[in-house]
């Protein structure tokens, strides 16, 4: 039942879940086209201070098989409106080190207004839907599930 | 045909960690709809019932209603507050 | 005279002006930061198609001291309006063949809505301003400097 | 100090093709201003006129307006239209 990662027969989209550091240097070659003008990569990385706490490490969870559908859902609602030519998507889970990658996009597009577009909506989508957690390892030993909205524990 | 008349239930993140278990079985009824299994959960395990407001369900793996009818077999889960990314 | 490369002494700014290939991973491993959460890297790629007539390669040419001094004023204004934390552009000049990297700007932030703006208005504020030239070699074997709002030849 | 009584003209791209050379040296005057440069290249070089309203000039590596005051020694370049990116 657990598909950790989807390749689109044709060729246009890969979708990644793993516990191993992202290559994003192979992600963004994978999206490479001569029909492109633009490429855009965005990582988002394990900051050390948020709100004026520190982070020590992160862990992400997954509900694998649904992220991945859901990433493809997002994807192409996102071609809809720009036409992104290949989309990459690569989630790390698993226990993460500070400044290291937990989420890698990258899309390439005829024009780069497209492009910057296009990742953009995936990402901020992304935070909203897909069904992946992060759990903060504060510096001062305590752990806590991130869930925007939910009860103060 | 008893083993397919149940439904799982999936718990995520702190939900998992709160319910002490990823994973649930409740026995599917009749005309059952996503609101009752909802219900079912809260009655089972009360102290999960502040959270479950900020909770969205998945039925199969997509995104669904209270009124989505659920069948033996299907897995649903209790989705909280994403945090990805 | 010339000056082909620029580091800030506060070593959060790099630009170059190369006549070889690009390493877009050097330069995505030099602006990442742990004080942030975000890094965009935009790759300009040489385009086959532009307006339907065919590109089978490019020549780009700067007036290398003035481009650097321009990127480094661009870039202080963009610092006006988003807190970039470090910032790394590479164009490539001479000839490019389809596909190949002509401008790499990465950008770390510590929110990501800032990286995204700053690296697009970076790019957009090039194309006005920055003293370099592309010279088109179409496939049907002439070739053309693109300078918009030129008379036609 | 006839030898920094110049100024040097810098030009690139098409412009330079079309000049036939990437730099040219004129002699510079009292109280000479950008604009006058500006003329006196289209006077040497007519057949550059028509693209010269539509060429910025930038005096030692920065952008500068037609009212910039030149001295000896000073480097003008011709800036055609720019397409890097």
């Amino acid at each position: 039942m657990e598909h950790r990662s989807y390749q689109s027969p044709e060729n246009d989209l890969t979708i990644e879940l793993t516990e191993s550091d992202i290559d994003h240097e192979a992600l963004t070659a994978s999206v490479r086209d001569s029909a492109c003008g633009a490429v855009v990569l965005f990582l988002g990385t394990v900051r050390e201070f948020t709100q004026g706490r520190q982070t020590d490490s992160l862990a992400y969870e997954a509900y694998h098989e649904m992220a991945i559908r859901e990433l493809q859902r997002l994807v192409a609602e996102a071609r809809k409106s720009w036409p992104l030519k290949r989309v990459g998507i690569v989630h790390r889970l698993g226990h993460l080190e500070l400044g290291e990658t937990a989420i890698a996009i990258a899309v390439s597009s005829p024009h780069r207004a497209e492009a910057f577009a296009g990742t953009q909506f995936l990402m901020d989508e992304i935070k909203k839907t897909v069904p992946i957690w992060k759990q903060e390892h504060w510096s001062d030993g305590t752990t806590e599930w991130v869930h925007p909205g939910f009860p103060k524990q | 045909m008893a083993s397919t008349a149940n439904i799982t239930v999936r718990f995520f993140a702190q939900l998992k960690d709160l319910a002490g278990t990823g994973e649930t079985q409740l026995l599917c009824q009749q005309a059952m709809r996503v609101a009752e299994v909802k219900e079912q959960i809260a009655v089972e395990y009360p102290w999960l019932r502040p959270y479950l407001k900020s909770v969205f369900i998945a039925r199969n793996g997509s995104y669904c209603s209270g009124e989505t009818e659920v069948n033996a077999g299907d897995e649903i889960a209790f989705i909280p507050p994403v945090s990805g990314g």
